[in-house]
């Protein structure tokens, strides 16, 4: 029940078992068979399922998802793979217009039980076009599921909650996480997409991230600590569907929202949380919602910039300060 | 040189029914898209609509030689496709009304009929989206190794696409058991293809990706239902995909609001005189009386029109439906 | 100076009012010429500008954004037509990845005036996939600007400055208010983007809508005055930049806000204003600000489910009056 | 059939400068990407980095044809094609270091590389999204009757994405003056081309979009001048485009974390006694000491050590450089 492992290494672990568990699911994408995957996530499926079950593509992701999508119609339960998330962007219309509309356009008729694993995210130098949390382009289009895992243990549970699932599930894999480090949660029951994960509790600040910038969340409270702040951290897991229901818990607490992601202001799912959270529950803030974003430019790639550009722990830690002195 | 055209099969070597059966479901087709031009002008329709007059030899032809476990994806010019492939008129025009007894509950509309019990997977409105998403029905077939086979109808126009290009070459590259069918009506909406596209012939594009390419007359069902069943058999075999280019030309406006000046003078007299239903009756004049053929009309006609009652009786979506089928 | 016209035929005036004044621009899209386009809103221009400038283009739109960014970077002021927004999902890439992000990742060498134009939104039976209010996608992506005009002289100006902005900027044309009547704004002073208009002034609540929401506002405030409730209606014009100072300014008087849009509540512009406004401006809030959206699904094609699931009149005037009672 | 390979020619024709320039070119290349993998072990490279060893001859062999005028797109793997073009060896450096001294001011990184002042406008990290941009960059030169030529450098497997197809289909029916590269290094990340692409010569796609396609040696640079000559002649005639397929070998990985363990036994040592500076050194020895061509090595060498020495003082771009360029 505790055998530790990467963020990385866990995917195929999740893969793995999600396959051996149904033969419908076969995994599609490109280099994610004999190569084991660009990043290695998917290391060791195409010796153990085949090439049957795991499936080399050419460089065409629009093949890719409708190929997911027209497999699902047809009573499978298909895992595409686009390598970086930034690459959805070639897909777009094959995920938005196509894969989250098909079931409502057909009234029910349609089956989509696809799940698309993309890498997301900054950090580590790959600059504007494969950098991006590209979760924010998703929000809204209805009919996707969203998953953002942080941690090993969740990313195994999504990914398996994701590939069960009945719908179309986006699951971003951040790619400056890959070599944390967890446990595999096996024997553990299915987690129910849409649940949050309260990751430390405390009375004075209500925080809100997910991915990255949970961890960095994390850090800055337990520094917040000495300053005598208590933090509550709050992982939604999924953005769509959204636990709304965990912040305003903790709002009941805390009096204080504040939200930290890797993206601009604009059109984010934290921004969407912060306006659902002051429309529904008013009366529960005692202070000004705060949103830590990065700043309104594309992510750059020199090391000194990019740092500056990513929310950081110390961001996270003033933010709080100021929010709590409010 | 992988195209060729191929020779008009003639139906008198079939058994007698099946002209009579093509016959009757392009009377049916053409009825029915005459009738959605009278329900335009009483406003009853909303959108747009694309209409697919004089190319019904087309998917007659193609879908006569599917079942209905073989799936089949087209355009928003899909009505011929899906009632060719055996979706009931009367779900049909209720989908165009936007009625509860749609194929689609009237959520899809003019657009987007399906109807999965017959095998039509869905038109789709977005210019060559469906033909990814037909490679997966053919990727679906190949892995559970039963022998169904998947077939999308598309225009010329969407030949230029990025999703053709994507979508032939995995098929290819997965030898997978589909038919890429292009309904080339000589135009991209008010486009003549000459215009958009540097080659004359579209089934040549085959040879980039390493599959056979065909030209057929596409106003001949006969010819049509030929290469139509080559290509399932070459399919249905492991042999991979074919790509067929089907001329035919489309009679009627790109959509509602379309009067097709741009058409040259003489173009669209020259097509009539091949029109498929035409052809097919002159054809079949050997071996059934006018009268025979006179009965066969009627009686589509008279399932045209009872249909549309039907769906004209049908009630509106109730509110609750709108939330529904967003999630399983 | 007030010669009447509708805002469907206003377009090609602005185009060929900015192709005359400039030889660099040019416009390209599928059936902009020789048809005069699909919704006839470049009419005329081929005939004034003949085929050198006014390019009728394969069904190709990467290659349509494509083309319009190579010449742009070549000394070209294209002008790409995308017949609906929503057809932005086939050409996601070239916009968000290459378009928005060119001028930055070569730390402005490129130079990107490009101007896109979209047939927008909602109301007339296109059902989900011909019917979204694709603004909503851009928003997360730097780089881009967007302009969303809602009348006639909105029109003429936004799109007139939008090819004069030597950045990129995404003109959305909402093809519900075609029929929309109005005045040439000739002889005006050009417009900036980034400014509000102020279409109605009132103390008790602020309203913010664009294009046809705009209107709906308008009727709703006008009906609220037998209520006894007098409403501000602001229409941005552009997404990005924003106008915030406009809307600050207003709810200084009324302390209420209500943004009314045709999308869904996730990561759509009014949330993003929302969340901006309580976290600059909390002390100015009376009450929770008010964001009316549409139900989380695509849009439905029959029309008695469009029409409910577009924000109506009536929903605007009860959620004012509930907001001004609050 | 428009495929045919071009016969080698011989660089004995030209003027003498003409091959120590190729070679002297391709040399800094070599020894700027070998120099790349030693600051990679340094851990002084962030993200990816993708190198061109083995594949000198078809940048430097296109580039050597072009002005500074004429434009040139290209991907990830573009740091040879973007030198050949003229870019500085130190700001290619310094942009690969991060530093306020690099092309694009430590902004675009590795993937990125761009100088406009040489016509090297943009080196993309989305496979074949360069393409249509290319299309547009000849669109102004014909807009403008200029007669500058667009260049755009891509992979095998670049060949399988739709960009690819609607830009090639656009530039021939608008008849621009662009010229598409494959650099066919025989595989696309880990993927041989026969795994993804139901087709062996890449060329042939060109019969598609109605344009000339030729495959080359790309290893030999005389031979890719050759048709590269042609092709710019072609497109500066108003002729149209064309498709080179140029063969060659990427020596190293795909990237900085690839092995590249998935190559056939042998294949690597094949190719590398088809080096393409051993070609060309080879070639040239019977107008050339060994002397020479050691002193052109020696002063390749001596600049691309000095370039990486000036980029390695440039200092970090400072924290204001983040702001700007988002807008004009
Ligand atoms: C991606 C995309 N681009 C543009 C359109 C608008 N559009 C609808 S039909 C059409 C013409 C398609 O021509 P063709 O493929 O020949 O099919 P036809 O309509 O003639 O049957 C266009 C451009 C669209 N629906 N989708
Ligand atoms: C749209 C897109 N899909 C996938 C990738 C990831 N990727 C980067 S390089 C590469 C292989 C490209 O192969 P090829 O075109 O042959 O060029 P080469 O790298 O061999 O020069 C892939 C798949 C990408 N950058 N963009
Ligand atoms: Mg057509
Ligand atoms: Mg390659």
């Amino acid at each position: 029940m505790s055998e530790e492992i990467n963020y990385r290494k866990v995917i195929a672990v999740a893969l793995a078992d999600a396959m051996r568990e149904d033969d419908s699911v076969l995994l599609l994408g490109e280099d994610v068979g004999a190569a084991g995957g660009a990043f290695k996530t998917t290391a060791g499926l195409f010796e153990e399922f085949g090439p049957r079950r795991v499936r080399d593509t050419p460089i065409s992701e629009q093949a890719i998802v409708g190929a997911a999508i027209g497999s699902a119609l047809c009573g499978l339960r298909p895992v595409a793979e686009i390598m970086f998330a930034d690459f959805a962007g070639v897909c777009f219309d094959q995920i938005a217009n196509q894969l989250a509309k098909y079931r409502y356009m057909t009234a029910g008729q349609a089956q989509l039980p696809v799940t698309i694993r993309m890498a997301n995210g900054a950090g580590a130098g790959f600059a504007a076009q494969h950098s991006q949390a590209a979760e924010n382009w998703f929000l809204s289009i209805p009919g996707l599921k969203i998953a953002v895992p942080a941690t090993v243990p969740d990313l195994y549970l999504l990914l398996r909650a994701a590939i069960r699932d009945d719908d179309p599930v986006l699951v971003f894999e951040h790619k400056n996480l890959f070599a944390l480090k967890g446990s595999i949660p096996r024997g553990v029951a299915p987690l129910r997409l849409g649940v949050a994960d309260i990751v430390r509790q405390g009375n004075d600040v209500t925080m809100v991230a997910t991915q990255q910038m949970r961890h960095r969340a994390v850090e800055a409270a337990d520094l917040l600590v000495q300053e005598g702040i208590e933090a509550t951290v709050i992982d939604p897991r999924t953005l769509i569907p959204f636990d709304d229901e965990a912040v305003r818990a903790s709002l009941e607490q805390t009096a204080r929202l504040m939200v930290v992601q890797e993206t601009v202001q604009a059109g984010s799912w934290g921004a969407s949380l912060i306006a659902r959270m002051v429309q529904d529950h008013f009366e529960l803030f005692d202070a000004p919602p705060t949103l830590l974003s990065t700043p309104n430019t594309p992510a750059p790639y020199a090391a000194a910039l990019e740092r500056e550009w990513l929310p950081s722990v110390e961001d996270i830690r003033i933010g709080a300060r100021e929010l709590v002195k409010w | 040189m992988t195209i060729g055209v191929e020779a008009s099969a003639s139906l008198d070597q079939g058994p007698p029914d099946d002209a009579a059966a093509l016959l009757a479901m392009m009377l049916r087709i053409r009825m029915f898209e005459d009738k959605v031009m009278d329900l335009f002008s009483q406003n009853l329709v909303r959108g747009s609509t694309h209409l697919c007059q004089g190319q019904e030899a087309v998917t007659v032809g193609v879908c006569s030689v599917l079942r209905h476990v073989d799936t089949m994806t087209c355009t928003y010019r899909g009505h011929g496709a899906v009632i060719a492939k055996g979706a009931p008129l009367a779900a049909c025009f209720g989908e165009l009304l936007g009625r509860a007894g749609g194929l689609c509950r009237g959520k899809g509309g003019s657009m987007h009929f399906a109807d999965f019990s017959v095998g039509a997977i869905g038109s789709n409105a977005i210019v060559g989206a469906h033909l990814p998403i037909t490679v997966g029905a053919a990727l679906a077939s190949s892995y559970l190794g039963d022998d169904r086979v998947a077939v999308s109808f598309f225009g010329d126009g969407a030949t230029n696409i990025g999703a053709f290009h994507e979508a032939l070459n995995l098929a290819s590259v997965w030898k997978l058991p589909a038919v890429f069918v292009i309904e080339n009506n000589q135009y991209g909406e008010y486009s003549p293809l000459r215009s958009t596209t540097p080659i004359d012939r579209l089934a040549r594009r085959a040879d980039a990706y390493g599959m056979p390419g065909v030209l057929v007359d596409g106003n001949d069902v006969a010819a049509v239902r030929s290469v139509a069943r080559s290509a399932v058999e070459r399919a249905r075999a492991g042999q991979g995909p074919t790509l067929i280019e089907a001329d035919t030309y489309r009679q009627v406006g790109h959509s509602r609001s379309d009067p097709a000046t741009y058409r040259p003078a003489g173009e669209l007299d020259r097509w009539l005189e091949r029109d498929p239903i035409l052809l097919l009756e002159r054809s079949m004049l050997t071996r059934w009386s006018t009268e025979e053929l006179d009965t066969i009309r009627q009686t589509a006609q008279r399932d045209v029109d009872s249909a549309l009652e039907m769906a004209l009786a049908m009630p509106e979506p109730t509110l609750d439906e709108m939330a529904k089928d967003v999630w399983a």
